[in-house]
């Protein structure tokens, strides 16, 4: 085997590629592929990438396969036709199947052209100064937004059992986590006895009595009490996202409470 | 003739001009505060003078009747806006759009628990997300017709079901509420991403 | 003397004209998603032809070598941005106005499949590019809203359909899908540089 066809182990994206490469770099009229020598090139790369304890997939076997079955198609006798049929070239499919991936990967750089284009010109719409001030912010939402959302809800029901009866070993930082999660899923403010309520055992209570201090300390969350005697309710205070925006905070409080 | 030795052809000197004075515009166009003389002059390395000079033009141009964007000398520096004069009815017009749908987060959770889970109750809509406070958001929801009620559940207190509307598959895109996709299918998507994720690692 | 009841002046004509042009200019100024001609005939109460024919007046004055900033046709839209022969200076003042958006090779290839073929199933997009797992790419793709689910297919299994989304069109400057090349020009491309060993030694 050629010296310079050494196989690069940057990774083909699959099997097809592999073999577009093969053809290309060895300047292969696609539409006469010497089938023996691309075949046994195409061994060779997945014997060394073995080697290298490279993962290629189900598909690169498949497409091997395929290989040794057009190879040893093209060893047989051809299949008599009918005058006037063409006589039918067992790579065919194959140079069919490369010729759409090629077709595509074009297509992708077309793509990733013109998006060179867009990140070179700017847009600075001013829009903000001509909506009403009282319209509710909000994010714009899409479908998936709402799969995407729906599966963290359950995602943090499944969770949430560990926040409120594992007991004994809850953590102030466990609590200021629970108070944050609590914060970021409410648009209303959270009632201070309510969470109270819900908590199993004095440790727990402790632990969330001085995430609560804390929380108030690094200006993360307001209490509020509308009436004397009144209920007590928690806001994020507006450097909320801030205080949250690094894992510094968290891991101090962790050092803290040992 | 001119006898200065970087002198440019007539023809060569004003299209210099005209593209510099583009930039200008295209920089002043961009920049979010206003851009002073000093700025301009530094970044492009261009003559002070010449900058004041084009920009003068620029803002002479920019007067015409038929251009609806101004530049302003503003703290010192110049910003491109909207004329006065249209201020009016570019707001008019702005009310005319019809504005994305837009949900915080809340809302939005909740209105996932009710697509998936409908027809549902509050205290079930509550049980789900964990959160004792969510009516606010479902008559949110109400109002914008993304859901609507569907008769009481049998149990003690008959709480109201809620289920989703017409409009919320419009403004979804779907024919139908079987066309969401399902946990599985995304699920399925999430791990495929997180494992092509770590293979790219590996 | 025109005999149409409602005619204007030829001089007031003129500078309705003006006025008009200058408030589109300031609309498509300051909206931020591409404004459509439909919206701006409706919102404005103007006849569709007269404010399509002022647009395309604006686009060809801001294509003036001397202008910076353009108006461009995106997603159906119009939308003013600077010119892309400014980028180098511009970028210099605007350090951090975009965040780029960066995708893989592979994201850009199921991209392109999903713009050509859709709506498309992920059995299908598989089966195109020749590999069994392509869902962490769909997922990154719908994560970034270049693509939505476009209902199921009436098949066995009812897979979700592919389509792109607007904000496709937006990132990739096209005004419309059918803007895109036509695959048959990338098969020439590929079949002229995968055939022409043949013309070589032919």
């Amino acid at each position: 085997m050629d010296a310079s066809l050494n196989v690069r182990l940057d990774k083909y994206e699959g099997p097809l590629d592999l073999l577009l490469d093969l053809i290309r770099r060895q300047q292969i009229n696609i539409y006469d592929i010497p089938i023996a020598t691309i075949t046994s090139q195409y061994l060779d790369y997945m014997r060394h990438a073995e080697q290298m304890n490279v993962d290629l997939g189900g598909e690169f076997v498949l497409v091997a396969a395929t290989l040794i079955q057009i190879k040893s198609k093209m060893l047989l006798p051809a299949e008599p036709v009918l005058p006037g049929e063409e006589p039918e070239d067992p790579r065919a499919e194959l140079v069919h199947r490369m010729l759409e991936h090629e077709k595509f990967k074009n297509a992708a750089q077309m793509l990733q052209q013109k998006r060179l284009i867009e990140e070179n010109v700017w847009s600075n719409p001013q829009i903000s100064t001509f909506v009403a001030e009282d319209e509710d912010p909000g994010l714009a939402v899409s479908l998936i937004d709402l799969v995407k959302t729906f599966e963290q809800v359950l995602a943090r029901a499944k969770n949430r059992p560990q926040f409120e009866v594992s007991g004994d070993d809850v953590t102030v930082a466990q609590q200021i986590r629970y108070l944050k999660n609590l914060l970021v899923a409410s648009d209303e403010p959270v009632v201070l006895q309510q969470i109270f309520e819900r908590q199993q055992g004095r440790r727990p209570l402790l632990a969330l009595f001085l995430a609560v201090l804390e929380l108030v300390r690094m200006q993360a969350i307001v209490l509020r009490q509308q009436d004397t005697y009144g209920e007590i309710v928690i806001r994020k205070h507006k450097m909320f996202d801030t205080v949250f925006q690094t894992d510094e905070p968290m891991l101090a409080v962790d050092e803290g409470y040992v | 003739m001119s006898d200065l030795p970087v002198a440019l052809p007539e023809a060569e000197a004003e299209q210099q001009r005209a593209a510099r004075k583009a930039l200008l515009e295209a920089i002043i166009y961009v920049t979010e505060d206003p851009v002073t003389l000093e700025q301009l002059a530094k970044g492009l390395e261009w003559p002070k003078e010449e900058v004041g000079a084009l920009i003068g033009e620029l803002v002479a141009e920019h007067q015409a009747p038929a251009r609806g964007v101004e530049i302003r000398a503003v703290a010192g520096g110049y910003k491109i806006s909207t004329k006065a004069e249209h201020h009016e009815a570019v707001r008019q017009f702005v009310k005319t759009l019809k504005p994305p749908l837009k949900l915080s987060m809340a809302a939005l959770e909740t209105l996932s628990v009710i697509a998936y889970k409908q027809p549902i109750t509050m205290p079930e809509i509550q049980e789900i997300r964990g959160l004792t406070a969510a009516s606010g958001v479902v008559k949110t929801l109400l109002d914008r017709k993304l859901i609507t009620t569907a008769g009481r559940k049998a149990v003690i207190g008959r709480p109201i079901l809620y289920k989703t509307t017409r409009e919320f598959l419009v403004q979804f895109g779907l024919n139908d509420v079987s066309e969401l996709p399902s946990l599985k299918e995304f699920e399925e998507l999430s791990r495929a991403a997180l494992g092509e994720a770590e293979a790219a690692l590996g």
